[in-house]
């Protein structure tokens, strides 16, 4: 990341869509720090989750999304839960994800945005998470063939890996609620980055 | 037919930023009665106020209304300026127009229109007005001091020294407070018990002092310049007169597991206790809880060894009566805890640090009887599990402070200092020890504060961490901290022996019961509320009654101190002169309607309302009705509201003014809202058209 | 109650504002002098923002407070009515906030048997401290008018009367 | 005592020993576990990490199966009951929210409707008491590492105990006999979102946890959800190759523990299905 940035006004942008997106204010962040504290995944990640924050409220899109720190955030939701501020941090993670994914970035960390597709689309196709087939779909998109394959036959063995997906009845309702959600939040996005036009004063 | 002026401020533009004021004026100019109204920029200046006089003489006004801020902050000036000009006082009024209108409203239409109704419905209450003259009372020249911490203590020798008596009561045996617990003061590290145990000793023995210890205020009645306090003075169980303060007592006392409050849990006392060697009274109190006799019916070891016979089991709660003019109220503060049921129970604690069970977690008044000489390990610094010397010790500051989502959102003030000075006294003490501050933001701004910090981190090498702590656990001998260091962006892990937390400056935990007895204010957390924030920082809004100390808000001792002599100085002021003015809004009886029903009588919350007789010459009963001792009277109207035949009124704030105040609110069919260029030709003489 | 005087600006009035395009709530709040009033004050020292509907009369404590006031404030126009003191317990006179409270109770209820609509007359408290309570209450009960519209019943029961 | 149960698709497949365990106790308790029809999956974390709105949208869709069984939904997964309940405590507090959610997935949310994990209904419903006099086989001796896992508990405003501090399974298992263990990693995440795609990260988390419940002198793991506990069980042997830990430290379902004190074979509660075998264990406190 580049170490000098310039501020025009228009920083604030970022920081109402993220608002507009998950209802969460930043401009309540004092960077106290409490949840990088706390995160079980910060010596993995290249940020943490207080410095996200920061990037959002100063507007740093381009340094957002080259951030690894939303796409290894574990969802365990321990910085929303101590937050002094009570802020849902862990939904801004889901919504930083979320929109790198509709304004095509590229993403920094592949395997994670692998997983949550294969693990969606197995949801979706079967209504039901369908492990095995997930698993080895998983290794072939992330080209990681052998991946976990030791446990594979473990787990067939004792009978904890079934070898038909269930299906159920309402998939098809669970498809339509997909497809909506799909047209919804493409839709929000537009609102979104109307919205902070508008307020932002241009 | 009424002259009134209207004189609209526009506040700098802090009105009419948002409110019209040329506008307000013109449209105040066509409401009926109304001979003069003008607008100006700041109508509380000289020239403002000189405007307004010269309109009352000009014009003859025999009434002003001023549509300025709220009458909280200029009445007095206005009133006071009116008078000047000789007109009656009571015969002004203010429409805020600023607090209740600019300042909460965006600049729109309503706005203005809003203005200019708060503006008639003055002149309409005006016009009722009455000339008024302030009631003059008897000044009682004694004090009453709430508290004996340092703000107490100061505040009482200042009056006393000033000439007049003071009522020190304490709820403690033992007057000091927290200061008393204290190891050293921030920024000179002086000895907090030498520069403060002298002023207790004064205390304790002033010729106008009269103190009462281990005792709590128990009702409150009256008004500035005349309250009667009822005092309760706690049974101590020893006869403090014939009580020499040997101490023999204590030494046979068998019930010795009992912690010590002055040591915050870290040693333990006796059931028959002196709080500290230092107290004043250096008298013992036994703790009926856990004395042995009390509880189990057998024992009197004490009484058996008293050499003076002081001991007496038989005593009972006493109460006195005390007649003051003035009150002060310091009643300090106590530390919020991270326990899960602590004694602020609207507040959560601290789970994600174990609430509080882990003995090597501590606060800052523990840590400050840790390394205190005369504390419980005798200035050694040991931590309290097994009394190991810690060699690294992580300090955690905000904890409870400006935390929301724990319920509580200001800054306790005085945590970066002490933490910067609990660094230093461990540094001194533990050479080879590291300390570790977790801190937000350093807040030093006093005469040698931030030097003081800067020699904690440069000179003592105390090594600061900026941000937040996550969570703490126990791992076998030691203490993990999981916090971060936001300057790196990294998250910190470190190992101590011991951990600091430097909890939220709380008020006194129930000390709202107290403060509804008094009948003053206080805030969410129940810090008492002060006047203004800026202009009458050490009144409260109920006149005679004045704050000191850290029960208005977290405050250090320097300003405990000059906020207490401040207090001292409003007393002295109250007590300089024989009588004092109140203002004359009292109930009035209407004897030729009053029915007699006495529902009055029985509804005046201050007894302020008698029957009387009324009698013809040869002195047999006419009739009885309801007769308002104005001296007692305080306002509240309740009567006037109540009474069943109407017979009752309250001047000030009279039916009549009531009533046309409503009415002013829906009266139309005048215009007064013109658009500014369609009223541009509009002359005075049309108003009434 | 003695006839309440008559207002020279009323002599003026041609009528209630009956026949006006474009209506806007009309609420009286009846507020003492040491809690709510004081709470109003610092809402605007904080630069909190609420709608420009509402009129204030300070009494010196909801002890003053005569449900009269109400009806007439109905009589003249009012909308709704809102009567606001200090909290139990920490009224500045003691006890007039709980006489007030309790008198509007028996009234309220005598009200109602009549069929007044009760949802226009809010009883609340708001300290000296609670600047927001203060907003946000009359947020909420601008909101409650606005729904309601403008108060017909009451006049049209009154003529009628 | 009825209640519309939602396996969930792991309890179907890797957590099957936790579905029957779970089966085998309620029935020996007499609670009746109805499973709701053609339920879908809740989504687990990639639902809402992909999409926020779509998570709170199925969940409510599973919530409305439960008609015609329970207001009450059982739930044993701690990633379905976090979905589920995180979506129905927003909709009842927050009306738009709940609007936003009903015409999303076209469902009427029905406020009434509680997800309930299956320890709250143990502890509350069932109660300690009624449990104790089901123990014929009391734990005695067993000492237990209870695991709660990150999303029992958070948001705090979906915790059924306190949520920095719960001891609700402490209670339950010490009901049973068994002596619980104090120790530091109950509620740290054990990562088991990124099991699959950050198996290094993973492999850390998981020997944070075992170490802290080895320290504490635990025998065996007790766990309440089926992430957590295909984590611990499975990734042991992927520690000790890549981390040169040796743990060997069993990690079972606290059905499964609370099944045999109720009388059930091992075979009832599937106990040999663990990859960290906790028959020995079991075998030399006499439970099996």
């Amino acid at each position: 990341m580049k170490y000098q940035i310039r501020l025009s006004g228009d920083e604030i942008r970022l920081m109402q869509e993220v608002k507009a997106r998950s209802g969460v204010d930043l401009a309540k962040c004092y960077q106290c720090g409490e949840c990088t504290a706390g995160c079980p995944m910060t010596p993995e990640m290249d940020a943490g989750p207080t410095k996200t924050l920061r990037l959002i409220q100063l507007g740093m899109e381009e340094a957002l999304f080259d951030l690894n720190t939303p796409w290894l955030c574990a969802s365990c939701e321990t910085c929303t839960a101590r937050c002094p501020n009570d802020i849902d941090i862990a939904l801004v993670m889901d919504v930083v994800r979320q929109m790198a994914r509709l304004k095509g970035k590229k993403i920094p960390v592949k395997e994670p945005r692998i997983f949550q597709d294969v693990f969606l689309k197995s949801v979706e196709n079967n209504g039901r998470l369908f492990e095995p087939g997930m698993i080895a779909f998983y290794n072939l998109r992330s080209g990681d063939l052998f991946h976990d394959v030791g446990l594979g036959p473990k787990m067939l063995l004792k009978g904890k890996l079934p070898l038909l997906p269930h299906t159920s009845k309402n998939r098809e309702k669970l498809r339509e609620i997909f497809r909506k959600a799909e047209a919804l939040e493409k839709e929000a996005g537009k609102k979104a980055s109307e919205e902070a036009h508008d307020e932002s004063g241009h | 037919m009424s002259k009134i002026g209207v004189f609209v401020c526009h506040c700098g533009e802090n009105i009419s930023r948002t409110v019209d004021c040329a506008r307000v004026a013109k449209a105040s100019g066509q409401i009926r009665g109304v001979a003069v109204a003008k607008d100006y920029k700041y109508m509380c200046s000289d020239p403002g106020q000189a405007l307004i006089k010269n309109a009352i003489k000009e014009h003859k006004l025999d009434g002003v209304v001023v549509s300025a801020c709220s009458p909280h902050m200029h009445e007095k000036t206005f009133r006071k300026a009116v008078t000047e000009a000789g007109l009656n006082q009571f015969l002004c009024e203010m429409a805020n127009i600023r607090e209740h209108c600019s300042w909460v409203h965006e600049k729109e239409e309503p706005t203005t229109r809003k203005a200019i109704e708060l503006v008639r419905l003055m002149v309409e209450k005006v016009k009722r007005n009455m000339a008024l003259e302030p009631i003059r009372v008897d000044v009682t020249k004694r004090a009453l001091v709430i508290g004996g911490g340092v703000a107490g203590i100061q505040a009482a020798l200042d009056i006393a020294d000033g000439g007049h008596e003071v009522i020190l009561v304490e709820k403690d045996p033992s007057v000091g407070g927290h200061m008393a617990q204290l190891s050293e003061t921030f920024p000179t590290l002086d000895c907090s018990q030498c520069i403060l145990t002298p002023k207790m000793v004064d205390v304790g023995s002033h010729p106008n002092i009269k103190l009462y210890t281990y005792s709590e205020v128990e009702k409150i009645e009256g008004f500035v310049g005349n309250f009667k306090v009822t005092i309760k003075k706690k049974a101590r169980s020893v006869d403090i007169d014939k009580c020499t303060g040997c101490g023999e007592c204590q030494l046979k006392c068998p019930s010795k597991k009992i912690p010590s409050e002055f040591d915050r849990g870290l040693k333990n006392r006796t059931a028959i206790y002196i709080p500290f060697p230092q107290a004043v009274p250096a008298r013992p109190v036994i703790d009926r809880e856990h004395c042995i006799y009390f509880t189990k019916g057998k024992c009197k070891a004490c009484q058996k060894v008293c050499p003076t016979e002081a001991v007496d089991f038989e005593q009972t709660d006493e109460y006195v009566e005390e007649e003051v003019g003035g009150i002060v109220v310091a009643t300090g503060f106590d530390l919020y805890t991270t326990d899960k049921q602590g004694p602020y129970p609207d507040y959560k604690g601290y789970g994600e640090y174990g609430y509080g069970e882990d003995p090597d977690i501590i606060d800052g008044l523990q840590f400050e009887r840790l390394a205190s000489a005369s504390g419980p390990t005798g200035g050694a610094i040991q931590r309290p599990s097994d009394g190991k010397e810690p060699k690294s010790v992580v300090f955690l500051q905000c904890i409870g402070s400006r935390h929301p989502s724990k319920g509580i959102e200001f800054c306790s003030k005085i945590c970066c200092m002490y933490t910067a000075k609990h660094t230093m006294l461990y540094k001194h003490k533990v050479h080879h020890g590291t300390a570790y501050v977790f801190y937000m933001d350093i807040r030093a701004p006093g005469k040698g504060y931030d030097e003081f910090v800067r020699r904690a981190i440069e000179e003592d090498g105390a090594v600061y961490l900026r941000g937040r702590v996550s969570r703490i656990y126990r791992s076998g001998d030691h203490l993990i901290v999981k916090g971060a260091d936001t300057l790196s962006g990294a998250a910190v892990e470190i190992e101590a022996d011991m951990v600091v937390l430097a909890t939220a400056v709380m008020p006194q935990p129930g000390i709202e019961g107290l403060f509804q007895k008094l009948g003053i204010s206080y805030d969410q957390y129940k810090f008492a509320s002060e006047a203004h924030p800026k202009l009458r920082p050490v009144e409260c809004a109920t006149a005679g009654i004045f704050l000191a100390g850290a029960c208005q808000g977290p405050k250090d001792i320097p300003e405990s101190v000059a906020q207490a002599s401040a207090a001292a100085s409003k007393a002295l002021i109250l007590f300089s002169r024989d009588q004092m003015l109140r203002e004359p809004v009292v109930a009035k009886v209407n004897e030729n309607t009053c029915i007699a029903c006495w529902y009055c009588v029985e509804i005046c919350p201050f007894t302020a309302i008698s029957k009387k007789d009324i009698r013809d010459r040869q002195g047999n009963l006419i009739k009885r009705v309801a007769e308002v001792n104005p001296s007692l009277c305080t306002g509240c109207g309740t009567c006037a509201a109540t009474c069943f035949s109407n017979s009752i009124d309250l001047d000030g704030f009279t039916d009549e003014q009531i009533y046309s105040e409503i009415n002013s609110l829906m009266a139309v069919g005048q215009d007064l809202f013109p658009e500014p260029e369609k009223a541009e030709g509009d002359s005075p003489d049309e108003k009434a058209a | 109650m003695s006839e309440s005087p008559q207002s020279e600006t009323q002599k003026d009035g041609a009528g209630l504002p009956e026949a006006a395009t474009s209506w806007e709530p009309r609420i009286v709040a009846f507020i003492c002098n040491w809690c709510t009033y004081t709470g109003a004050d610092l809402a605007g020292t904080s630069r909190m923002k609420y709608p420009p509907y509402v009129r204030v009369i300070k009494i010196p404590c909801t002890g003053r407070f005569d449900p009269l006031f109400m009806i007439k404030a109905f009589e003249r126009g009012a909308d709704g009515v809102l009567v606001s003191g200090c909290h139990p317990g920490d009224c500045h006179y003691t006890a007039g906030n709980y006489n007030a409270r309790r008198k509007y109770t028996v009234f309220k209820a005598l009200l109602e048997t009549l069929g007044m609509d009760m949802d226009r007359v809010w009883f609340s408290w708001i300290s000296a401290s609670e600047g927001g309570k203060w907003v946000d209450t009359i947020r909420k009960f601008t909101e409650v008018i606005q729904e309601k519209g403008p108060f017909r019943e009451y006049r049209e029961m009154i003529d009628v009367g | 005592m009825t209640y519309a149960y939602y396996p969930g698709c792991s309890l179907k497949g890797t957590a099957i020993d936790y579905h029957t365990s779970a089966l085998a106790l309620a029935e020996r308790l007499g609670i009746e576990l109805k499973e709701m029809e053609d339920w879908v999956c809740c989504g687990a974390s990639p639902i809402h990490q992909r999409n926020p709105a779509l998570a709170s949208g199925v969940a409510n869709l599973l919530l409305s199966l439960s008609e015609g069984i329970s207001k009450d939904v059982a739930v044993l997964c701690a990633a379905c009951y976090h979905n589920m309940k995180k979506a129905e405590v927003e909709m009842r507090e927050d009306g738009k929210k709940r609007n936003e959610v009903e015409e999303l997935s076209g469902i009427p949310f029905n406020p009434e409707v509680r997800t309930r994990h299956f320890l709250d209904i143990l502890d509350k419903d069932y109660g300690l008491n009624a449990l104790k006099e089901k123990v014929v086989k009391p734990l005695s001796e067993l000492r237990v590492a209870c695991y709660y896992g990150c999303l029992l508990s958070r948001p705090p405003e979906i915790a059924f105990d306190d949520p920095e501090q719960p001891m609700i399974m402490e209670r339950i298992l010490e009901a049973a006999g068994a002596e619980t263990v104090s120790w530091s990693h109950r509620l740290e995440c054990c990562g088991a979102s990124h099991a699959v795609p950050l198996t290094d990260a993973v492999l850390r988390l998981v020997n944070d946890v075992l170490a802290s419940a080895r320290d504490a002198g635990a025998d065996i793991i007790a766990c309440a959800c089926p992430l957590c506990q295909a984590n611990l069980d499975m990734r042991q042997e992927g520690i000790r190759a890549k981390l040169g830990v040796a743990h060997n430290l069993p990690a079972v379902y606290f059905t499964q523990l609370l099944g045999i004190a109720c009388g059930a074979t091992g075979k009832q509660v599937m106990i040999e299905k663990g990859m960290v075998s906790a028959v020995p264990l079991l075998r030399a406190k006499n439970l099996l």
